[in-house]
């Protein structure tokens, strides 16, 4: 199944896109099917795959890319402070500053390369943030945050009376619109919002298959493996990789804007090194180069960092509620430290533990489990070796 | 609309077999006619207590858990009943609130606005929260409070000191119980005249962000207005650890008073590192030269350790403090956790109670119900003094402490001691003050 | 004048901090080529260390004071330390004395981290991409100070230095200033003076040994050094233990003067990453050179009468001076060409 | 006037003088083997034609183009390409991608931002790349990892992608070191048919005589950063000046 994936552009977008609509059902047994935290795992989505053509493609680690994310946010913002509270101008402006930022800095950084070019980024990023968050703060709101206001213009929406803020939306489909249902006792919310958000993001990730298999998208990962070559093989590698460079940027711009969009907040902090590191670990926990990878990298940190964080010792007692109590209580003793406030220490745990145990990310576990499956199948049929001697020669194809 | 339970056990098996053990839909919303967000439905009310669990105020974050926990035993039922047997209204009879049992959520801010407007997000959402509380920082209070006006549910500010949160970024579902910069300094300024003279120049350092602006402001105001000059404000970089480059300029800049206003880690630092520079020691302009940290919290001076010893300023309250309310709260809180209550505490538990009082008086969970019954609210009992919440931005007025670092500390929980009560009249502005202009209540938002 | 002396020894005092870490991390980094992100855990477990001892130092036996209550009614307890129980004014010397005594805890200790560190994880991480090492030692850094934070909250623990060194030196007068002009805190210096011996310490160490030899010669081609048949692994691992040893006691003697929480590494980790990078990949002399370079630039910019012409600047000074270094010194200022430019 | 014209080029490193007034004149077609002692300054010489490094002085002419003050992919877009000392190629990728490459940078240039376009629909860079694995002899690996190949497939690859781009001129930087004898013969077979075929000017630098007198039209002897003859692989068989620069070593 797995290999077959890896083969087929077209049934891994199908595939993918229906696990993405269908996220709301999928995810509600894991607690984890409510419109802020599915909107938060497209978004991050996105913003994985845009990073992944950057790193994972050429191997350049950008250490600046939560300045992009606050970019975007912020311009988005403002748009729906002057402009309108339709989406659609705020992320369009989202983009391009984005994009424009972007290529400036790389324009810079891509002097250099390795981890002199890590650290040019992470520099540019920190100045963004801790300009933001106090010189800059008649643009950015510093500590507080863009936030939106009755007293905005927004020239093109029409006088808003209500005493209330309107709420941001994509040509009057408002973007906070749930539509709730209980099936079997689970609550299900499908919300116009995430589904705004998966569907840019089954474009982004089609974008991103496109760049994969382009030529545009070799020359990339050639870069990666031997940027000397390259050279000599008469290609200039700087347009190349500040191609890259500002696709992932304006991907991350993107991200921003609908993070405004779903949310009209923007805050300095999305621009601080600890946001741009968190976007590395989210490709890297997924899978490096690989496609659904940082997808998954992403909702894995996010999930733990909306849900472990919010385990307490109450919700802990309901779980072990079948145990005797003694064993309840010893099982809350020992379960606690890893969840609520602890929740950190148990994603260093998993970081250490997948990068331990698997080497590639969480796509590499896939991968394993795909071809030990593969193996339990076949033992029983054969001409088992000829196949899986074809699907291996196949998937070298990658 | 039936309320159904799932098989929380059917639904933990299915999760381990999927493969992560986690299946965590524990609180259930009916329905979605209701007249407003998170209706409770009998089986419970939930209230949200959104603190940071992570980063450097997980301590005082920690601190706020614990009083919330025992506010929900309190106005269920349990306990010793706390200040619930004090406070001055008697709408709460320790049955929950309106009949449904008091629940509660839990998350983490981080403090960022990003991840704690995630959570409360998360708690209104997912959990059904019909009530937002929480915070130890001004920005994270600003963020959360908008949401909440969006959401229609109502905000219960935890720690936010800042002039903006009810100020420029009032919002009508939101309440704070806590002081603010503007009453710090009002506070301040009588005992610091008494105290050091009206002949003194003062020099500020301050965090460069919006908390640390507003106190600047108003401290230097105050200060002012009693003869102080203000030589000099210096902004410092949230991200500073060690101050020397910031304290060594005050040494030989005339000045004789040095006034912090940071807070957290950036206070312990900064007053650390200007006791090492022996400004304690100095004698400036013939006076003895001294320092200011305008806004206390026994976590900070337990992390600045001997270093705050005499050194003045404000708090919202002490756990020393002689009124039958606070000793309830403290007799409470101490026999439950083995020690005192810090400020932090104190406010979220108020404010958990005021929330539960006015829904109780109300006769609904509306926020628009709530906020009626918490505008023009006076009460009693709750550690303060007589209190007031302002109708027209949402503040609690009421006594403020001026406290200074104690000499000879019993234990390490009793840094601080209170100098002086400064009454509520001296510290009261209308709302129309420069200070706090710039934004409007707006509309109470409901939700539906 | 006077300003501008104390703002220069300002600098050198943050500058031999970041010397000193950077002057791990790149024995770690810059010479074994692993992206250490449990590098700022180091420096926090090291002042950690110092908390340690001090609490240890200071279990006390507890009587109850028959007349004073606490603030529940109960007598009140009173804490008298163990070792001044036993050895009187010894007792309360040791423990006015604690940060220097963590020295001495903190070494061992801090090595056998840093080898059992090397031995257990970062061995195998060798030849994996940097990006696996960011990922691996990111998720220790976080574990490591998850438990900190578990055992020690996440508040600060105020350190305060000896009695004899909390005061300050009038060192303007040394050099020609006025009486009182210029009063620098005893602490600092010593925090000076101990950074130039570690520093001195460890060049000499890889200077004047064959031990230092052989590594620098690991650093410099490893392969080469291996088929001579010489066992270069055990000797890094070595070279882990001591780098965590001098990250280590930077953090115990950095205590009185930031008194240190669980997050303090987190917040040193960016910073030593752009000192051992803007000193040049490989150098150590460049780290020490950097760390002192960015420590005194810090110190200018945060000078009224700099901010008065570049208002924040203080807040961007290291990135900025990093920025301009890598643009105009493609490999720092000390680099050395091919050390991960790939 | 020959296709690559080196006229009074100079390089100094600190106080060494690698390259003394160097003039070089290769003829279209021709094979010119390079040779000289160790330290002689050969690879410095092919680093200053490829622009890794820039001489001091001098000019380098490449079809009465200038080549100094180029960046190393315009020179190589002029139509030269270089096989390195050891193989560089791009070892994630497989044998067939490291074809497609220069494929792709001969038809589009030194860049083009195709991003929308599929590898799989170029069909005429996948039959030109197919072509040229069947030239080499390396059809069956073309799904291989490039990284997995042999020391000899290795360089073939390489050779491979050079000729991928069709250039006008080759540079060789001793093209057979470490092989074994019967590969190195297949190695000089290699080059000979891929010069007389397709008329690809060759500047070999080698260190073995063998696969120098095989193969070489003209060649010229570097010694201590200078020509010392030129001509005739018979004559320089017998230059007394050659046999002074290579005095003690067993080749000669």
């Amino acid at each position: 199944m797995i290999s077959k994936l890896k083969n087929n552009d077209k049934l891994l977008m199908i595939v993918f896109a229906i696990l993405v609509l269908a996220g709301p059902i999928i995810l509600a047994p894991f607690g984890a099917g409510y419109p802020d935290l599915l909107q938060r795992f497209a978004i991050f989505g996105i913003l994985a795959v845009g990073y992944n053509i950057l790193f994972g493609l050429t191997g350049y680690l950008s250490f600046g890319h939560a300045a992009f994310l606050g970019v975007g946010s912020y311009s988005t913002v403002w748009m729906f402070k002057l402009l309108t509270m339709n989406i659609i101008p705020g992320i369009i402006l989202a983009v391009i500053m984005s994009g424009l930022f972007a290529l400036l800095i790389g324009f810079i950084t891509l002097r250099r390369s390795g981890i002199y070019f890590s650290i040019l980024t992470l520099a540019f990023a920190q100045m963004s943030y801790s300009l933001a968050y106090s010189v800059l703060t008649p643009i950015t709101n510093g500590e507080t945050g863009l936030q939106l206001s009755l007293a905005d213009a927004r020239v093109l929406d029409p006088v808003n009376t209500s005493g209330s803020i309107p709420s941001t939306n994509l040509f009057g489909l408002e973007m906070n619109d749930t539509w709730r249902t209980t099936i079997l006792g689970m609550d299900f919310q499908f919300n116009v919002g995430f589904y705004v958000s998966a569907f840019i993001l089954i474009g982004m990730f089609y974008l991103s298959i496109r760049i994969f298999r382009s030529p545009f998208g070799l020359m990339l990962r050639a870069i990666k493996s031997n940027q000397n070559r390259l050279i000599y093989t008469g290609i200039n590698t700087r347009p190349y990789t500040l191609a890259a460079f500002v696709i992932s940027g304006m991907y991350a711009g993107l991200a921003g804007g609908l993070l405004a969009s779903m949310d009209p907040l923007a805050g300095a902090e999305r621009m601080q090194w600890t946001e741009s590191g968190s976007i590395i670990l989210m490709v890297i926990l997924g899978g490096t180069g690989t496609l659904l990878g940082p997808v998954l990298g992403a909702g894995v940190i996010k999930y733990f960092e909306a849900i472990f964080s919010r385990i307490n010792e109450n919700v802990l007692h309901a779980w072990f509620d079948i145990l005797p109590g003694f064993m309840e209580n010893a099982m809350v003793w020992i379960v606690l430290p890893f969840v609520g406030k602890g929740w950190q220490l148990t994603l260093g745990l998993v970081f250490m533990l997948v990068v331990i145990f698997l080497p590639g990310g969480l796509m590499e576990g896939a991968t394993r489990i795909g071809n030990w499956v593969m193996k339990l199948k076949n033992r029983g049929s054969a001409d088992s070796t000829k196949t899986s001697a074809k699907t291996s020669a196949k998937s070298s194809d990658e | 609309m039936s309320v159904f339970t799932p098989n929380r056990r059917g639904l933990l098996k299915s999760g381990a077999l999927i493969g992560t053990g986690l299946a965590m839909p524990t609180i259930f919303t009916a329905s979605s006619v209701a007249a407003y967000t998170n209706a409770p439905t009998g089986s419970g009310a939930i209230l949200g207590f959104n603190v940071p669990q992570s980063g450097p105020y997980a301590d005082e974050g920690a601190d706020e858990l614990r009083a919330y926990k025992l506010a929900v035993e309190h106005l269920n039922g349990g306990g010793d009943g706390g200040m619930m047997n004090t406070f001055s209204s008697k709408a709460l009879t320790g049955n929950g609130i309106l009949g449904n049992e008091v629940k509660y959520v839990t998350g983490d801010t981080q403090t960022k606005s990003d991840a704690a407007r995630a959570s409360a997000k998360s708690m209104i959402e997912k959990d059904g929260a019909v009530m937002i509380t929480g915070g130890s920082s001004s920005g994270v209070a600003i963020a959360v409070q908008g949401l909440c006006q969006e959401a229609g549910v109502i905000f219960m500010a935890g720690l936010t000191h800042s002039n903006d949160t009810t100020g420029k970024d009032k919002k009508a579902n939101g309440f704070r119980h806590f002081f603010n910069g503007y009453m710090s300094a009002a506070a301040l300024a009588p005992v610091l005249k008494e105290m050091y003279g009206t002949d003194r120049v003062a020099y500020h350092l301050t965090a460069d962000y919006t908390w640390g602006w507003t106190q600047q402001e108003s401290i230097a105001a105050a200060t002012e207005d009693m003869g102080w000059q203000t030589i000099n404000n210096v902004l410092t970089p949230l991200a500073t650890q060690d101050f020397s480059s910031y304290i060594a300029p005050v040494l030989n800049s005339g000045a004789d008073i040095l006034v912090l206003n940071h807070y957290g880690g950036n206070m312990i630092n900064s007053l650390t590192a200007a006791v090492q520079f022996g400004l304690r020691d100095r004698q400036v302009n013939g006076k003895n030269f001294e320092i200011i940290v305008p806004l206390y919290s026994r976590l900070m001076a337990k992390g600045a350790g001997a270093n705050v010893k005499g050194i003045f300023g404000s708090t919202n309250w002490h756990w020393s403090l002689t009124d039958a309310g606070s000793q309830a709260f403290v007799k409470s809180f101490g026999e439950a956790y083995g020690f005192p209550p810090s400020q932090a505490a104190h406010t979220v538990y108020c404010q958990t109670l005021l929330y539960a009082d006015a829904c109780e008086r109300a006769g609904t969970f509306d926020p628009c119900g709530v906020v009626e019954a918490l505008e023009g609210f006076d009460f009693d009992g709750l550690g303060n003094g007589p209190t007031h919440y302002r109708a027209g931005d949402h503040q609690c007025f009421k006594d403020v402490l001026v406290v200074k670092g104690k000499e000879n500390p019993t234990s390490e929980f009793d840094l601080l001691e209170v100098v002086q009560v400064t009454p509520r009249a001296q510290v009261e502005y209308p709302v129309d003050h420069p200070m706090f202009a710039g934004g409007a209540l707006g509309k109470c938002n409901s939700g539906a | 004048m006077d300003a501008i002396f104390l703002q220069v020894l300002n600098g050198l005092d943050k500058g031999s901090a970041y010397a000193l870490i950077a002057l791990g991390l790149t024995l770690i980094f810059g010479t074994l080529g692993v992206v250490n992100f449990a590098h700022g855990a180091l420096f926090m477990l090291g002042a950690f260390c110092a908390v340690i001892t001090r609490k240890i130092l200071t279990l006390s036996q507890i009587t109850l004071d028959p007349v004073r209550t606490n603030f529940l009614g109960k007598p009140l307890e009173i804490r008298t330390p163990y070792v001044e129980l036993w050895w009187g004014d010894f007792g309360t010397w040791m423990i006015d004395y604690s940060v220097l005594l963590a020295i001495l805890f903190a070494i061992p200790v801090m090595a056998l981290i840093g080898i059992i560190m090397e031995r257990g994880l970062i061995k195998h991480f060798y030849n994996r991409p940097h990006a696996d090492q960011i990922l691996v030692t990111f998720g220790l850094a976080i574990v490591l100070q998850e438990i900190i934070k578990a055992f020690f909250g996440a508040n600060p623990i105020p350190q305060p230095a000896p009695a004899s060194m909390s005061g300050g030196l009038d060192i303007g007068v040394l050099f020609g200033f006025a009486e009182y002009a210029v009063i620098y805190p005893y602490w600092r210096i010593v925090y000076f003076i101990f950074a130039a011996v570690v520093i001195s310490g460890v060049f000499a160490f890889l200077r004047y040994t064959t031990f230092g030899m052989v590594v620098r010669a690991g650093m410099a081609d490893r392969e080469t050094v291996s088929m001579l048949g010489i066992n270069i692994d055990r000797r890094f691992t070595i070279m882990f233990g001591l780098a965590a040893a001098v990250t280590g006691v930077a953090g115990v003697m950095y205590t009185p003067i930031v008194p240190p929480n669980y997050h303090m590494g987190m917040d040193f980790l960016v910073l030593c990453f752009v000192v051992v990078v803007v000193g040049g990949m490989g150098s150590l002399p460049g780290a020490v050179l950097a760390g002192f370079m960015l420590g005194i630039l810090e110190s200018f910019s945060a000078m009224n009468e700099v901010k008065a012409i570049l208002p924040g600047i203080d807040q961007i000074i290291i990135y900025l001076v990093a920025m301009i270094v890598l643009l105009v010194r493609p490999r720092g200022l000390m680099g050395r060409k091919g050390v991960m430019e790939e | 006037m020959g296709i690559l014209e080196v006229q009074n080029v100079n390089k100094h490193f600190g106080g060494l003088h690698a390259l003394n007034n160097v003039n070089l004149d290769v003829k279209e077609g021709a094979i010119h083997a390079i040779i000289g002692p160790n330290g002689a300054g050969k690879s410095t010489f092919l680093n200053c034609l490829i622009g890794k490094l820039a001489p001091d002085t001098g000019s380098v002419m490449f079809q009465g183009e200038p080549v100094l003050g180029k960046k190393p992919y315009q020179i190589n877009q002029m139509g030269i390409s270089r096989v390195f000392q050891t193989p560089e190629i791009f070892s994630d990728l497989t044998v067939f991608e490291n074809v497609m490459i220069p494929c792709f940078a001969h038809r589009d240039g030194s860049f083009m931002l195709n991003a929308w376009k599929a590898i799989k629909g170029e069909t005429d860079i996948r039959e030109q790349a197919d072509r040229i694995l069947l030239d080499v002899n390396m059809q069956d690996k073309l799904h291989m990892n490039a990284a997995s190949l042999s020391r000899g497939d290795k360089r073939r690859l390489e050779l491979a992608m050079c000729l991928s781009q069709d250039p006008k001129l080759m540079l060789l930087d001793e093209p057979t070191a470490g092989m074994a004898r019967a590969d190195t013969n297949a190695t000089i077979d290699l080059l000979r048919d891929i010069s007389e075929k397709r008329g690809i000017t060759m500047v070999i630098i080698e260190h073995d005589m063998h696969v120098v007198f095989s193969l070489a039209d003209t060649i010229s002897v570097l010694a201590q950063g200078a020509i010392i003859a030129e001509g005739l692989p018979d004559e320089i068989k017998g230059h007394p000046k050659v046999r002074e620069a290579y005095l003690g070593e067993a080749e000669v």
